[in-house]
């Protein structure tokens, strides 16, 4: 019996090395050839500048080659038994009627569970590490509240409230307290770590410490309405010198011009805006007491020119579709106006 | 499709009635469980210790008990073919459930022109929307059994039909069993 | 929603008698009214809650096994009941964990 | 047993469209639920087709921003409500009664009210594009994006309506087979008797009873903050949208394993007949697909790792998440088992059984990764997820239930369907899946959110988004062939056999397609593999035996007549009123009342009117089988 099926496997391979099982196994291998066919992929997720990303990536690496090694065995046993056990055309034998084995069953059930075993350790580690008080004993305080679709950002310590893109020292421990001021938003740059939902009525919080400088892509993750594509942010992990520069030049109100505060003013757009050490005090929208100097527009959607700033003003709806901010019909000499003005608060 | 057909020997619609109760189960767990959850989260009052009359619902609670009592000894007079104690039981089912849905209204009506409604705090919500699709449920109960009463008049509601009565009578124990859990979580642990 | 209301008879079990009835509605009114007792009872106010548990478990009880007929009947109805009622109490009693209504930081 | 095979019998699906309407026989019913949903899935899939597009590449302006939200909200309705959970229906109707040997379900009309039930919803459902406003805050609808505020329009009301009255149909057809399976089977059919398919489906009921409530009083805190101004998810008044969050997953995982349990059935029943041997310890695989469900319900925070419930709530669902891998790899170890060492025939549902088995592999493993927290928040809501769920959703669920529709196709039909455009469909369909969501694992881990229309050019994702552009146009096509190979094989004229592939099931011992009245005589059972021990023998040292030719198994001991249910037109006019009750809170209270006045009326109507009636033509005895 043994023999007469070693003698069908061989003549099987043989003759035919069937386009079937090729076909199959290129098939079900495509993942893995998909894969190979990446070169070193350097994912952000997979390239994190934090302490809080690393340790996040340690426990996918522990996963991952798990994951893959069951992968690649469980996949190699499913296509070893249909090539071995296929049925020659004409073979009419019914074949032995197993109908179990409990020691072998047994044996893979406890299996996975010891796989399991080794998965939950360090994912249990790592959820107390991360949930637990930050590494540094001082770390820098910020509020982050989601809005329908830009970030707004507080450093109560500092004195500073800015939009969307976020400035943190390299080396230092950032503590993000949470929240949202109208639906669910989520925080999340790729490359510091995993994400933490902005709930509005509640807080949350997260920190990492950023180790590279540089500017990184970061993203609501959380559906919150018609422009939630567009609710993006960027993050500078600066230097101590370059942050030190940023948070002063942040925290200087320098008096601006007063023809330009008075086009603001009557143009409505201090009814949603903020302009420090102006009457422009309004909460709905972005503070923009040096938006200036920040390098992109709307939910950084788009690079902080004379030009973008002018479309965005002209008609908020057609850069970001369903932005908040409405199309007040100004006129161009106001919106030059208002651009100069706008571009020149530093 | 009589009892003896079947794999369990139970007749199909009794146990089609156990299993909805078990997703009644559901329904009205998830229901206690948000009250539960958001007990004591309501910014503004009234609360449910300044509101819960607790002398009026003891006295609705016994009245569903009794109901229920009545309900199995209408169960065992029609399966006796006793016609006039399945009336009298039947009718006193109406009754005391007609009576349990008239307290709560009345109680309704009060916590209304005390400031508590469907709006006013989540208290509010959790609470009329638990206890008032408990009341749509001894509603549709109510509306059952006169139905019951109604064939039983007729002369339709022979032995032979008992089983009718049965599963109608499982309902009712039911909602009479999810109003003991509410009284107790609701009523009596503040 | 009865399906064919006219094929099935009443399986008619062993099922308690009329005395039994009028015994279970007695002690369910003495539970109720004990219940009521508890709760205007100052010097119970430490253990109302297990105490309501228990005695409101207990009309639960005495309802489904008697009036329900649990008691006398096929197991596979206590099956399919308890299945419903087992998760609906595993969930409750995690939504309150999670909302810090019991546990550790609750109120009560 | 097959010698009714061929006696004559009246044509099955004869008769107009009023005795479609009015039907209550099971096979009928579940042949309404595949045509229904085999229609939502093209309509799915077209949505997904233009979701693709969009996203092909950068800054793409196929659809707007507001169109693109609602098509994927849209999409995940359709896919999970009106077309993997109907279809699922589908086989189930069809096939658990001649599996256990009954000749309907235990409430025929009660099923029919389930599928008008769920017909009416899902028109409900997609009447929202004709007034132009659908629903747009996802499948999942998290509050308070749901809330009137921040979604002032009908399309959330549309979506809430009508998935709760979907609810309804599920939870009454989930009573309804519950009984069956539990109450209709075969004599000698004990419970470790009942197929693998059969005891998937029973899980599968189960849950639906279990999960639905949930969401239903979900929707109903939902139904009062839009319609009565309550505050359940309203954080200014101290609600909070994370108790819909708890009340949809609480739903939302047992769903899971709603869609993906029915697939697990199909393979358990497939590798099988093609293998020519028994299930490999088929008590294993009944008690891991208990034990999957059972676990189902408490893991739903798994998908919540994101929102902020604490280390030691995200340790304990963690955990809990991470044992439901143990059930599954059961299941995947006995598969394989189960093709070990038999003599497998590469037919075309065999190709589709164990193309689920591949890919569900791969949608597993990387659900094990969801299971960490610390791996979630970066993969959570992110193209990594969207890759996971179609593995398990596409590669599991649409696979085994095409495994599953191939397999019974000759015996719902009557026709063979055709094996070269079967296997053509197979290929396409696997590479185009693996084209279509495996990049997506790349895109996720590269940090692209999920549920965005856009995205910037600099970020590098065009290229694996075109490719999987590409490949969900291979799967369209895919799914074309196998519309022409269906529409070819309605066509043809060749009586298919009633048992083609040599299985072990009492379905085979019937006619392709079994007479109205399922079984001339109820067979008895004395085997999980009744049609195989009748047709082999006792299984010992069957190695060597050949196929006996078939010999009736039964005595011929025929009843004199075989009752069946009588067509009703109250199920159908209930659940109208049903969905016009449900639907009317769109138009007015008087439309409310009119839908609930017509329920009542129905209801009563079909209370009272009994379930077989006079004038009915009932069956003779067999074998002659024809109508008296």
């Amino acid at each position: 019996m043994l023999v007469s099926i070693r003698l069908q496997t061989a003549e099987a391979v043989s003759r035919e090395r069937s386009t079937l099982s090729k076909t199959l196994l290129a098939a079900l291998l495509l993942p893995i050839a998909g894969c190979a066919a990446v070169e070193s992929p350097d994912w952000r997720t997979l390239r994190p500048v934090s302490d809080f990303g690393v340790l996040v990536l340690d426990v996918y690496g522990d996963l991952f080659w798990w994951t893959a090694g069951i992968f690649v065995v469980v996949e190699l046993l499913l296509i070893y038994a249909l090539v071995r056990y296929r049925s020659r055309s004409g073979d009419s034998e019914v074949p032995d009627q197993v109908h179990g084995f409990t020691a072998l069953e047994i044996g893979w059930t406890l299996l996975p569970a010891a796989i399991l075993f080794f998965i939950a350790i360090p994912t249990v580690r790592t959820i107390f590490l991360l949930q637990g008080a930050p590494p540094d004993r001082d770390p820098l305080e910020i509020t982050v509240i989601g809005h329908q679709w830009w970030w707004e950002f507080r450093y109560p310590e500092l004195g500073i409230v800015t939009a969307n893109e976020l400035h943190v020292p390299v080396g230092r421990t950032a503590s993000l307290t949470l929240t949202s001021a109208d639906v669910i938003h989520s925080f999340w740059v790729p490359q510091i770590g995993g994400k933490r939902d902005l709930n509005p009525g509640s807080e949350n919080r997260l920190w990492f410490t950023p180790t590279e400088p540089g500017v990184y892509h970061g993203q609501c993750a959380e559906l919150c309405g018609t422009s939630h594509a567009n609710m993006r942010m960027r993050l500078f992990v600066d230097d101590s010198a370059s942050f030190a520069q940023w948070s002063a030049a942040m925290r200087a109100t320098a008096a601006p011009d007063s023809a330009g505060v008075m086009t603001f003013l009557i143009s409505g757009c201090a009814a949603c805006h903020t302009i420090a050490g102006t009457p422009a005090q309004g909460k709905v929208g972005p503070d923009l007491t040096s938006v200036g100097s920040r390098t992109t527009l709307a939910s950084s959607m788009i690079p902080n020119t004379p030009e973008m700033m002018a479309a965005w003003l002209r008609s908020p709806d057609s850069v970001k579709p369903g932005a908040l901010m409405p199309d007040l019909n100004l006129d161009e000499q106001r919106i030059a106006d208002l651009v100069e003005f706008l571009e020149g608060l530093r | 499709m009589d009892a003896h057909a079947t794999t369990f020997g139970v007749p199909s619609r009794k146990m089609a009635m156990w299993v909805f109760i078990a997703s009644e189960c559901m329904f009205f767990g998830s229901l206690i469980a948000t009250y539960l959850s958001y007990e004591g989260k309501s910014l503004v009052g009234p609360t449910p210790r300044e509101i819960l009359n607790i002398p009026l619902t003891s006295v609705s609670t016994f009245v569903l008990l009794m109901s229920s009592l009545a309900m199995v000894l209408a169960l065992e007079a029609v399966q006796t073919g006793n016609r006039r104690g399945a009336r009298m039981w039947l009718g006193a089912v109406v009754v005391l459930g007609g009576l349990f849905l008239a307290g709560q209204v009345y109680e309704f009506r009060e916590f209304y022109h005390e400031g508590l409604t469907l709006q006013q705090n989540l208290f509010g919500a959790t609470f009329f929307v638990l206890t008032g699709f408990h009341g749509a449920h001894v509603t549709v109960g109510v509306i059952w059994m006169v139905t019951l009463l109604v064939m039983s008049l007729r002369g339709q509601l022979g032995p032979e039909r008992s089983l009718d009565v049965e599963v109608a009578g499982l309902y009712w124990h039911f909602v009479d069993v999810v109003w003991i859990v509410i009284f107790t979580v609701v009523y009596l642990i503040q | 929603m009865a399906e064919h209301p006219t094929h099935e008879t009443a399986h008619a079990g062993a099922h308690a008698s009329k005395g039994t009835y009028w015994l279970i509605a007695l002690v369910l009114g003495i539970l109720t009214l004990l219940e009521v007792a508890v709760f205007y009872v100052p010097l119970l106010h430490s253990v109302i809650v297990p105490i309501l548990l228990v005695l409101s478990s207990a009309k639960f009880a005495l309802v489904a096994m008697f009036f329900m007929h649990l008691k006398f009947d096929k197991p596979i109805l206590t099956t399919l009941f308890a299945g419903g009622l087992v998760v609906a109490t595993a969930i409750i009693l995690s939504m309150m964990l999670l909302f810090g209504t019991i546990g550790p930081g609750a109120h009560m | 047993m097959s010698a009714h095979a061929t006696a004559a019998h009246p044509p099955l699906y004869a008769g107009g469209l009023r005795s479609w309407l009015t039907t209550v026989d099971h096979k009928r019913i579940g042949v309404l639920y595949g045509v229904s949903a085999l229609f939502y899935f093209v309509v799915g899939g077209v949505e997904a087709l233009i979701i693709r597009l969009q996203l092909a590449s950068p800054t793409a302006d196929v659809v707007g921003a507001d169109t693109f939200n609602q098509l994927f909200t849209m999409h995940g309705t359709t896919m999970v409500f009106l077309v993997l959970m109907p279809l699922s229906a589908a086989l189930f109707n069809y096939m658990i009664p001649l599996m256990i040997g009954a000749r309907d379900v235990a409430f025929p009309r009660l099923n029919a009210f389930s599928f008008w039930t769920f017909f009416f919803g899902s028109v409900l459902l997609n009447l929202s594009f004709f007034v132009g406003d659908p629903p747009d805050a996802g499948w999942f609808g998290y509050a308070n994006l749901t809330s009137k505020q921040y979604n002032p329009g009908m399309g959330i009301d549309f979506w809430l309506l009508s998935v709760q009255i979907m609810g309804i149909a599920s939870i009454a057809s989930a009573v309804n087979f519950t009984v069956t399976i539990l109450n209709m089977r075969a004599p000698g059919m004990s419970l470790m008797r009942v197929p693998l398919f059969v005891w998937m489906a029973l899980v599968v009921q189960v849950l639906m009873l279990l999960a639905f409530p949930p969401i239903t009083v979900a929707f109903i805190f939902l139904m009062f903050d839009r319609f009565f101004g309550t505050h359940f998810y309203i954080p200014s008044a101290g609600g909070t949208p994370i108790l819909w969050q708890h009340l949809f997953w609480i739903f939302g995982h047992p769903e899971v394993y709603i869609l993906i349990l029915p697939s697990f059935g199909v393979v358990s029943e497939v590798l099988p007949t093609f293998a020519r041997k028994p299930l490999f310890g088929a008590p294993f695989m009944i008690f891991s697909g208990i034990l999957i469900g059972f676990l189902g319900f408490g893991v739903w925070s798994h998908h919540m790792f994101t929102t902020g419930l604490g280390a030691v709530a995200d340790t304990a669902f963690s955990l809990a998440t991470m044992l439901i891998a143990i059930p599954t790899g059961v299941k995947i170890f006995n598969w394989i088992a189960t093709l070990w060492g038999g003599h497998i025939r590469f037919r075309t549902p065999l190709y589709f059984a164990v193309g689920m088995v591949g890919l569900f592999i791969i949608g597993g493993l990387s659900g094990i990764m969801h299971a960490s927290p610390p791996v979630d928040i970066q993969q959570h809501d992110s193209y990594f997820v969207v890759a996971h769920l179609h593995y398990v959703f596409f590669g599991g669920t649409v696979f085994g239930l095409f495994a599953g529709i191939y397999y019974w196709w000759p015996k719902v039909t009557g026709r063979m369907i055709g094996e070269g455009l079967g296997k053509l469909h197979f290929w396409l369909m696997v590479v185009g899946m693996n084209l279509t969501f495996f990049p997506m694992h790349f895109l996720g881990l590269d940090g692209m959110p999920r549920r965005i229309y856009t995205y910037a050019t600099d970020l590098g994702w065009e290229r694996w988004n075109m490719i999987a552009t590409v490949g969900a146009f291979l799967i369209a096509v895919s799914v074309l062939v196998f519309f022409v190979n269906a529409a070819r094989s309605l066509a043809s004229k060749t009586q298919a056999p009633a048992d083609p592939w040599d299985a072990a099931t009492l379905e085979w011992t019937v006619s392709s397609p079994p007479p109205e009245y399922n079984f001339a005589v109820v067979p008895t059972v004395n085997s999980a593999r009744p049609f195989w021990l009748h047709k082999y023998g006792p299984t010992r040292d069957i190695s060597t035996r050949t196929k006996a030719q078939g010999t009736p198994a039964q005595p011929d001991n025929p009843p004199t007549r075989i009752d069946l249910p009588s067509p009703s037109s109250w199920p159908i006019l209930a659940a109208l009123g049903l969905a016009l009750l449900g639907g009317g809170a769109l138009v007015g209270l008087w439309m409310v009342l009119f839908g609930a006045a017509v329920l009542v009326f129905c209801v009563y109507r079909w209370a009272f009117q009994p379930l077989e009636r006079t004038g009915h033509p009932t069956f003779g005895p067999a074998p002659s089988g024809g109508s008296s």
